[in-house]
């Protein structure tokens, strides 16, 4: 069962190209079916998941490629399964001006497989598996138009994953050799045997894994990939560089930490001091860098970098209440990032615009879009009352219960880019509803919203977006659960 | 230092005449003069190995009047590695020239250097 | 105060931002918020033409060997270093051999019961006389087995590099007729005098190898010495009548294929403690010593055709 | 006796023959005798192998009438076996993916004289591999090294003649030191046959006596071999001569004749010196160090290289320096790494040389990376073929590249002082190989609207392609199903004490 | 009750449904009509939800819970006598300027964009008065200022966008400092509620009570931004002067009030006795009296009139944080008057100042040489505010600025106790040195005057009579106080 949910978008990516289907809605239709199936049996799964673990193939000595169904997995699976079928709908409308559909479609759809298999992994040997292969289907999609800038970027792209993976392989090797087993427990495998006099190494090691990861969800010193990652299509920026990319490297740290090395171990540490430091360095970090940015995607993808590392700041109080803030912030920025994207991609894709000064004027043209923008835009800066503000709330309180002085002061951090984040998005919500008085709309008379098959899943990330700053009490509570290792 | 420095002077000239041609294999740039360095440090070889098989007072191991006493002859098997190191030997230089002979003819020069400058000038 | 700040001036000073800033007109996002388009990369040809002909000069200079400072201190430096490993290696090794046991004592480590045996027994189990004939080419067979085919890869390799094809072969046949003597009639007496005497005297090596001193390679060499001294006195017209490539290649394939054949069996049969058929002989009899003979003398013909063919091939690049 | 005991020998025996068969061959019938050859060979290893791994235990060959001390003797067990096979489907598989590039690049009349130098090569590598016999081992160096020599130069051109003298220097020193070690060795011991020398070594161990004299003689064979083999210091002659030689013998060369020295130096650890006393010199540390440096270095060298051959080339010094630095870790575990990724960067290796081949086929026979973009749309087997080869390089779960660098990594925690360095140098090492590799993975694959090869359309060459898909499948199997490997090295390595 | 939810969702709906109906701009024929129904909605919906305000202030109650954020996170309202006081003061000033703006905003573009976030401001306004918890409050202090930006920025031209992107982001600073507090005091909280004399455990200012206090520092930091407290006033004098003049009358008189109110929220949660004589009170009213001064000095200098006003508006806030910082009963009455006075005096200024440039055009004060010739209602209530703010008996000024020294006075505060009436003092009279000689040249243009291009021009009925009645009611609040105090003194215990 957990391996079907892996192997269908695989199946149905390599089908795309080799199927010669007659006409483009039979294809969006085959792809957008087994997208939908496959989501609808990754949650039922999810719902009547056994705690069993599914042993696919043997690898080395005690190592495995094997799957199990826990907390973890639960939250990052139900996000990308809940979050791609739309993002697949978008595609379509929004893949008509770009050319290679099959080649895009195939990878997009293997993404998903493979972002599954992240969230479905049983150790963190399959884990790191899956995160090799996630840098590897994405490449093409990040390289899809094939201009100058975007082999730049997927070269760039590839270099830091492919070598950020490399130092995250050390730690899966110190996991293998202290570890009493490599499968993901909470409160860490480490072997208190075996560590002995070991500490320091260990945590040096934990350092290099946790930046090596945080190549992919963008730490600081490695982050400059994403923005250029941005030259990608919309949908690929969207889904993969704000969602299940750079999620997939916030999911694995959270995994390193939480379930392999274990919080006990951690705490306290010069090690939690490090990471924390520069986790909330990158928080400024990106803010300040989005503020700078003039490229509309760029400029979401920095804001990116900042929110992903609000998620590892949670992450990084080492407190089961830290693990509730950044399981909040996981889901809830995913959502909210992949609304501002589509929305950005909307624009492009109805305008051609790609630079915020280009966008005057705008918001009166797609009324649609761009309210929606600014409520994803007033939900990442953390009015109350939208997604953003509950995620904020929990990682800062978090923070606060930890008592430790340093995270008070990460506290702050969020604050600043709080501050930050509403001067990047705020501007461009002013520039698009108050072009200045001498504004010449004729320039953009014949620009109007996009159709439906847009339209459609920004309305329900709204939704969501408003929903889940109302009434989040129930997926808290249930990362609370995760977090005390109750489900 | 050990004991043996001067009743050992066969293997320490050996040992010097190796180096010497070892250093001239590795660092003349002038091809002939290599090879010249590479049959100085064989000889040096087979003058290591002569060396060895030495018993004072034997003679040389072919059967004289059918006598088989080990008393009688020097060790045979440092002879026979000789023999076949020779031979070797005489391959090895046998290439080395004819690869010296190649490159002499292509670029009329026996500087090593000299042909990898004007090679990367070439550029191929 | 005398002196007064220009307007310019003025504006730099901090008591200026400083009261712009306490008056409200000056806000810290200033510059952020108001934005201009990024430029987009734009590659310049004419950036890349000069960086490949700055590359170009760069190359020039560095391969300008005569005028190149760095190059000859370079040089300097790496002779020096190159003088100081050699001494080293000297050291290491005369320290290494001032360890070793001492020279031409019968209690050194080699003189085993190894040797020990070769000769109390090598008479009577390989019927040589010669014990380092009846050692290599029996006990260490397989040693002597490599060895011969090291002298034939070291041909073909030669033959790869120096062999000329058709067109390229008369040309080289035309500069190499300048070299030939003509007809030097003291050499040529000589050389009739003296070939049949090298030849038969290589000969006699040969055969002899397994009674006393000498053996198949030495033959060989002796004979292919004579046969360069004939090529040298009467010229490749001559030669080519008895020795061409072909001799070469047929005569060098039954003596290693007799060797490889007569050597496998005799590996086989002693591996698998088979009985073998090849008589001993006895011992001090030319026809003797089971397959030493016959080995010796498929060596020697190798041997000789090697060397007469590498000194066809260094002067002329074929026969 | 029984009958598959013989099969060692035999294939030596019929490799080395077959090169004398094919001097008098024409250049056809020597290619088919070479194949015939290798294929006989290697499923003369398989059966040896299935015959080793049933009776648990390895044997003795007798090449003559004589027993131990005093006749020459060849030996066979797990490891070798499995080498042999693995060398011979490496070998195969290299000429038949290199052997269409034959006709353009080497002269026709000089065709046969490539296939008995293969021939002899192969011999020379199954003599080193099975040879119980230091003096034999020597030997079938120089013949290694001799035919090594004649498959750079056999193309023609500046380039390689150049790299072929350069290799050579650097063998004959190599092979200068090792005889010389050599013959201290057997000053010290009287013997040349390894098992009988690791007797005496253990005696003069234990006495004290001759130990500075034993110890020289170690350290000068193994960095003879280590010349030889090209460790990174002593790398200079590497790149030219992968880089210019014809396509097949780049692949030989890089992923077999280096490896056959290296598989001698772990003979010489374990049969002749004995682990344990080779370990406890500091000889281990120096090849620690110098692992190390060619792992950076030649990855360096490799992102500065502008030419895809060269380049791959310069990887080989950094993959040479993974083997090595697994040899200096002095721990079971590292030499099982270290075996292990002989097999896969021999795999891999060839792979890559032989997928380069066709991507400059269809690139105007350029080899510049500029040149090359786009290529792999040219020649799409080509193209997934260096993709595979590069992420197996990279160390990507599923190819053997990632097992190796597994088994390196679990190996180098357990030693205490190496720990650290090692683990950081093989995390940059992987950032480095995935920069110069992925660089032009990337570039293969970006389509190049206005290169003057847009026309070039790659003529389909089966054999050429059912090479490469036999080379992929070789690294996913080495990737996927590593366990029986390891298993069988770690079995090997228990037989050679 | 439900008046409460009336009064704060009303207005806002009311707002939605004119922002998008009326999203584009209005021209040609139709926007006479246009404009007709979009003056009678607005106007209905701004008498409406006065009447449910008022309403809503005569109700008793507990206060309800809307719905919950997170677990223990009640959006609460409630009814209590701070938040009275500042809604009698809104659901007066903005109906007056709103009926003030008919007029003003008549030629403008894009009227329903202004209107609809006229009436947004006016709901979140009273949620702002009627709120029972901290994060209740912060929620409608961070839509109030969302939603009061396109006010400040409506005019469209490049400096009112970026004037209103200053104030957008100063407010958010402000806002976001607070919310660290907010985290802070939510932990060491048993519920954010307010309530007037410390919330904090005791168990909290044992263990962390120096880094409370610098949490407590940096909330009045932050919400003082909005106050426009000296370190980041920066934002008053530059959006003021570009909005309209009704925003700028509701800007002054009310939004830069939210975080005074702010201000009073947190010295209740914090207890005035945890903050008593430690350095968070000198610091702050270090600060506060700088801004007194500074204010003052930079209106005298200032030549345009609203940019005057505004600084004048930094001043006279700071009258009123002076008085909270102070920490004493009789300061707080002071301070609670100067907020009623405050209100209605600036209000009315801030439309007299629209009025004028309404109908002149004239922005600067040198130009406006005998104006109260041309427009004696306007100009006559412009000078009556203005002794008002100064603090001329009798006006509401006067009483408030008298309760202040006398608070601080009393307080016992080392230095500060004479300081702050002597600076409050110096800046009345440099108050009186900015607004009077308006009035003066106003009406006595001097003999170079050229009585030959006076012309009358005094504006229609809809301007003058929101002025007269703001006017009115400032002097009135001096004259009859004491209804107010009592309420005071019943807001002041909690009541």
């Amino acid at each position: 069962m957990i391996v079907t949910v892996i192997l269908i978008p695989f199946i149905a990516g390599i089908l795309v190209p080799a199927i010669p289907f007659q006409k483009r809605w039979q294809k969006e239709v085959f792809l957008e079916t087994a997208v939908v199936l496959n989501s609808i049996l990754v949650w039922y799964l999810l719902l009547h998941h056994s705690d069993s673990t599914f042993l696919l193939a043997h690898f080395t000595g005690n190592l495995n490629i094997s799957f199990r169904v826990d907390g973890m997995s639960m939250v990052f699976a139900g996000l990308v399964s809940a979050l791609w079928p739309f993002a697949t709908l978008y595609a379509f409308e929004y893949m008509t001006k770009e050319e290679h559909e099959n080649v895009f479609f195939l990878f997009y759809t293997l993404t998903y497989g493979v972002t599954l298999g992240i969230a479905l992994a049983a150790n963190l040997l399959t884990m790191y598996f899956f995160y090799e292969l996630l840098t590897l289907v994405t490449v093409p999609l990040v390289m899809h138009t094939l201009t100058r800038e975007a082999v730049l970027a997927s070269r760039k792209y590839l270099y830091y994953s492919l070598g950020g993976a490399a130092f995250a392989f050390l730690g899966l090797i110190m996991v293998i050799v202290y570890g009493s087993t490599t499968d993901f427990i909470l409160g860490g495998v480490l072997d208190p045997a075996k560590t002995v006099g070991k500490t320091n190494v260990l945590l040096l090691i934990y350092v290099m894994a946790f930046m090596g990861f945080g190549v992919k969800a963008a730490v600081c010193p490695f982050n400059s990939w994403l923005p250029q990652a941005g030259v990608a299509p919309t949908p690929v920026t969207a889904l993969l560089h704000a969602v299940a990319v750079v999620k997939s490297g916030a999911f694995a740290i959270i995994r390193l930490t939480y379930y392999s090395f274990g919080t006990n171990f951690l705490k306290g540490t010069w090690a939690q001091y490090a990471v924390m430091s520069v986790v909330m360095f990158t928080i400024v970090y990106g803010c300040s860098r989005a503020v700078k940015e003039t490229h509309l995607k760029r400029r979401l993808a920095y804001s990116t970098i900042s929110n992903l590392s609000y998620i590892l700041f949670g992450a990084v109080i080492m407190t089961p209440l830290g693990l509730v803030g950044a399981l909040t912030h996981l889901v809830f920025h995913a959502v909210m990032k992949i609304s501002s994207f589509f929305c950005a991609g909307a624009v492009m894709h109805q305008t051609d615009r790609h630079y915020v000064h280009e966008l005057n004027g705008l918001g009166y043209k797609m009324p649609r879009v761009f309210g929606i923008f600014t409520i994803s835009a007033l939900a990442l800066m953390g009015v109350p009352g939208l997604a953003g503000f509950v995620s904020k709330w929990n990682l800062a309180g978090a923070a606060v219960e930890s008592g430790n002085p340093l995270a008070w002061g990460g506290i702050a951090c969020l604050l600043v880019s709080a501050l930050l984040t509403a001067i990047y998005m705020l501007t461009i919500v002013v520039r698009a509803f108050f072009p200045g008085k001498d504004f010449d709309y004729s320039t953009i008379s014949d620009i109007r919203d996009p159709n439906w098959k847009m339209l459609l899943p920004l309305f329900v990330f709204t939704v969501f977006i408003i929903l889940f700053g109302v009434y989040s009490q129930p997926v808290v509570d249930f990362f609370i659960k995760v977090a005390n290792g109750a489900v | 230092m050990g004991p043996n420095l001067f009743t050992n002077y066969g293997e320490a000239v050996s040992a010097i005449l190796f180096c010497i041609g070892f250093t001239n294999l590795l660092l003349q740039t002038n091809l002939i003069k290599k090879i010249i360095g590479l049959n100085i440090m064989d000889s040096a070889i087979y003058l290591f190995l002569a060396e060895k098989g030495y018993i004072a007072g034997r003679i040389a191991p072919i059967v004289v009047n059918g006598v088989t006493s080990t008393e009688r002859y020097i060790n045979p098997i440092p002879s026979g590695l000789v023999l076949t190191g020779i031979v070797v030997s005489v391959s090895v230089t046998a290439l080395m020239l004819s690869l010296t002979i190649r490159l002499y003819t292509r670029y009329h020069t026996l500087d090593l250097d000299e042909i990898s400058t004007q090679l990367k000038k070439e550029g191929k | 105060m005398s002196r007064k700040k220009t307007a310019e001036e003025y504006q730099k000073t901090f008591a200026f931002r400083f009261f712009r800033w306490l008056s409200g007109e000056k806000d810290p996002y200033s510059g952020e918020v108001e934005m201009q388009p990024q430029k987009e990369y734009q590659p310049d040809p004419e950036a890349a033409l000069r960086r490949e002909k700055e590359h170009d000069a760069i190359m020039d200079k560095v391969y300008d060997t005569e005028h190149n400072k760095w190059m000859h201190l370079f040089h300097r430096l790496y002779q020096a270093t190159s003088i100081l490993f050699c001494l080293f290696l000297i050291a290491l090794l005369l320290v290494t051999v001032s360890y070793l046991p001492a020279i031409g004592t019968v209690t050194r480590p080699v003189n085993n019961e190894v040797s020990g045996r070769y000769i109390e027994k090598g008479l009577e189990e390989t019927g040589a006389i010669n014990i380092v004939a009846g050692m290599i080419l029996d006990y260490r067979a397989f040693d002597t087995l490599g060895e011969s085919h090291v002298l034939f890869v070291a041909t073909i390799t030669v033959l790869i590099l120096l062999r000329l094809n058709k067109t390229e072969k008369d040309e080289a046949e035309v500069n190499d007729r300048r070299f030939e003597p003509k007809n030097d009639a003291i050499l040529q007496l000589v050389a009739t005098f003296l070939v049949p005497i090298i030849i038969i005297f290589g000969i006699y090596i040969i055969l002899n190898g397994h009674l006393g001193p000498g053996g198949g390679f030495s033959g060989g060499a002796v004979i292919g010495a004579g046969l360069v001294l004939y090529l040298n006195a009467f010229g490749f017209k001559k030669t080519e009548r008895f020795f061409t490539e072909k001799t070469y290649k047929w005569v060098c394939f039954f003596s290693l294929s007799f060797y490889c054949l007569a050597k496998s069996y005799s590996f086989y049969t002693g591996a698998n403690q088979l009985h073998s058929v090849i008589p001993k002989g006895t011992p001090g009899a030319i026809l003797s010593s089971g397959l030493i003979l016959p080995l010796n003398i498929a060596v020697g013909l190798v041997v000789a055709c090697t060397i007469y063919a590498f000194y066809a091939m260094f002067r002329k690049g074929g026969f | 006796m029984n009958f598959i005991c013989n099969f060692p020998f035999f294939s030596i025996l019929l490799s080395l023959f077959s090169g004398t068969i094919c001097s008098v061959l024409p250049a056809k019938a020597a290619k088919i005798v070479n194949r015939v050859v290798i294929i006989v060979i290697g499923l003369m290893s398989a059966v040896l192998l299935l015959y080793l791994l049933s009776t648990g235990e390895s044997f003795i060959y007798w090449m003559g009438h004589f027993p131990a001390p005093w006749g020459n003797e060849i030996r066979a067990g797990v490891l070798e076996a499995g080498m042999a096979l693995f060398f011979c489907i490496i070998m195969y598989l290299s000429m038949a993916g290199g052997a269409h590039k034959l006709p353009g690049e080497v002269v026709e009349s000089k065709h046969n004289l490539y296939y008995i130098l293969v021939n002899l090569l192969l011999s020379s590598l199954l003599a080193l591999v099975y040879t119980n016999d230091m003096f034999t081992a020597y030997v079938f160096v120089e013949i290694n090294t001799i035919s090594a020599c004649g498959l750079i130069m056999i193309r023609q051109v500046g380039r390689t003649i150049e790299a072929a003298v350069r290799y050579m220097i650097m063998s004959l020193l190599g092979s200068g030191l090792l005889l010389f070690g050599l013959c201290i060795m057997y000053d010290l011991t009287g013997h040349l046959l390894m098992s009988n020398i690791k007797e005496s070594v253990g005696l003069i161990m234990a006495n004290g006596e001759y130990q500075i004299p034993l110890i020289v003689s170690v350290a000068l064979m193994c960095i003879g071999l280590c010349i030889k083999s090209a460790l990174f210091p002593f790398h200079a002659w590497l790149p030219d001569a992968y880089g210019y030689s014809t396509v097949s013998s780049a692949a030989i060369l890089s992923s077999l004749v280096s490896k056959g020295y290296i598989f001698l130096l772990i003979k010489i650890i374990y049969r002749v010196i004995g682990f344990d006393i080779f370990n406890s010199t500091r000889i281990i540390d120096v090849l620690f160090v110098f692992g190390l440096m060619g792992m950076i270095f030649g990855s360096l060298s490799a992102i500065k290289e502008n030419d895809i051959r060269r380049m791959i080339a310069f990887s080989s010094v950094a993959q040479i320096g993974y083997i090595y630095m697994g040899f200096g870790m002095g721990t079971q575990a590292g030499m099982v790494a270290s075996i292990f990724h002989i097999l896969s960067h021999a795999a891999t290796k060839s792979l890559l040389f032989i997928a380069a081949i066709g991507l400059t086929d269809v690139s105007g026979g350029s080899r510049k990376l500029n040149d090359l973009t786009g290529a792999a749309y040219r020649n799409k087997w080509a193209g997934a073929a260096f993709t595979v080869g590069s992420l197996s390089m990279v160390g990507i779960p599923l190819f053997s590249g990632f097992i190796s660098k597994l088994l390196f990594a679990q190996a180098a925690v357990q030693v205490e002082g190496k720990m650290l360095a090692s683990l950081i140098v093989l995390g940059i090492s992987t950032v480095l190989n995935a920069v110069y590799f992925m660089k032009t993975v990337i570039r293969i694959y970006t389509s190049a609207a206005d290169t003057p090869y847009m026309s070039i359309t790659f003529r389909d060459r089966k054999p050429y392609t059912v090479t490469l898909v036999c080379f992929i499948l070789l690294n996913i199997i080495l990737g996927v199903s590593s366990q029986p490997v390891v298993d069988m090295i770690g079995q090997g390595l228990a037989m050679f004490a | 009750m439900y008046f409460i939810l009336l009064s704060i969702f009303f207005p806002i709906l009311a707002g939605l449904f004119l922002l998008i109906h009326y999203r584009t701009p209005l021209s040609g024929e139709k926007k006479n009509a246009g404009r007709k129904s979009l003056l009678l909605l607005t106007g209905c919906s701004l008498v409406i939800t006065a009447v449910f305000v008022v309403i809503a202030l005569f109700c008793e109650g507990e206060g309800f819970i809307l719905f919950y954020l997170t677990k223990d996170l009640p959006i609460y309202f409630r009814i209590d006598n701070v938040g009275r006081l500042f809604s009698a003061l809104a659901v007066i000033v903005i109906p007056c300027a709103g009926f003030f703006s008919f007029e003003y905003m008549k030629h403008e573009e894009r009227e329903g964009r202004y209107y609809g976030f006229y009436l947004l401001v006016f709901g979140v306004l009273n949620a702002l008065c009627f709120s029972g918890n901290l994060i209740t409050f912060y929620l409608f202090f961070e839509l109030l200022t969302m939603s009061s930006m396109p006010l400040v920025l409506h005019s469209g031209s490049k400096e009112a966008v970026m004037a209103g992107l200053k104030y957008l982001f100063y407010s958010l600073c402000g806002a976001y400092a607070a919310l660290f507090g907010i985290y802070f005091l939510y932990r060491n909280c048993d519920s954010l509620t307010f309530t007037v004399d410390g919330a904090l455990r005791a168990s909290a200012i044992t263990e962390h009570g120096t880094f409370l206090l610098a949490v407590a520092f940096i909330m009045l930091l932050g919400f003082g931004v909005k106050a426009g407290m000296f370190p980041m006033h920066a934002w008053l004098p530059t959006a003021h002067p570009v909005a309209p003049a009704p925003a700028s009358a509701v800007l002054s008189a009310l939004i830069v009030k939210a975080g005074v109110l702010a201000v009073i929220r947190v010295l209740g949660m914090f207890g005035r006795d945890f903050l008593k004589g430690t350095w968070v009170q000198t610091a702050w009213l270090c600060l506060t009296l700088i801004t007194v001064f500074m204010g003052s000095l930079l209106a005298y200098r200032e030549p345009v009139l609203k940019k005057r006003l505004a600084y004048s508006t930094v001043s006279q806030l700071s009258y009123i944080l002076f008085g909270l910082a102070v920490m004493d009963e009789t300061a707080f009455v002071g301070s609670f008057l100067h907020i009623l006075a405050h209100g209605f005096i600036k209000a009315a200024l801030f439309l007299c100042a629209g009025a004028i440039i309404y109908k002149t055009g004239k922005t600067r004060v040198e130009e406006m040489r005998g104006i109260g010739k041309e427009m004696p209602v306007t100009m006559w209530c412009f000078t009556i505010a203005s002794l008002g703010l100064i603090g001329i008996p009798p006006t509401g000024g006067f009483l408030s600025k008298w309760y202040l020294a006398l608070g601080s006075l009393n307080s016992g505060i080392p230095v500060f106790d004479v300081l702050g009436p002597v600076i409050l003092l110096v800046s009345a009279l440099l108050t009186a040195g900015y607004l009077l000689p308006l009035s003066i040249h106003g009406f006595f243009p001097g003999a170079a005057y050229d009585y030959g291009s006076l012309q009358k021009r005094e504006p229609c009925k809809l301007m003058t009579v929101p002025i007269s009645i703001l006017t009115t009611l400032s002097v009135l609040i001096g004259i009859f106080p004491h209804l107010i105090i009592a309420v005071i003194h019943m807001a002041a215990a909690g009541r």
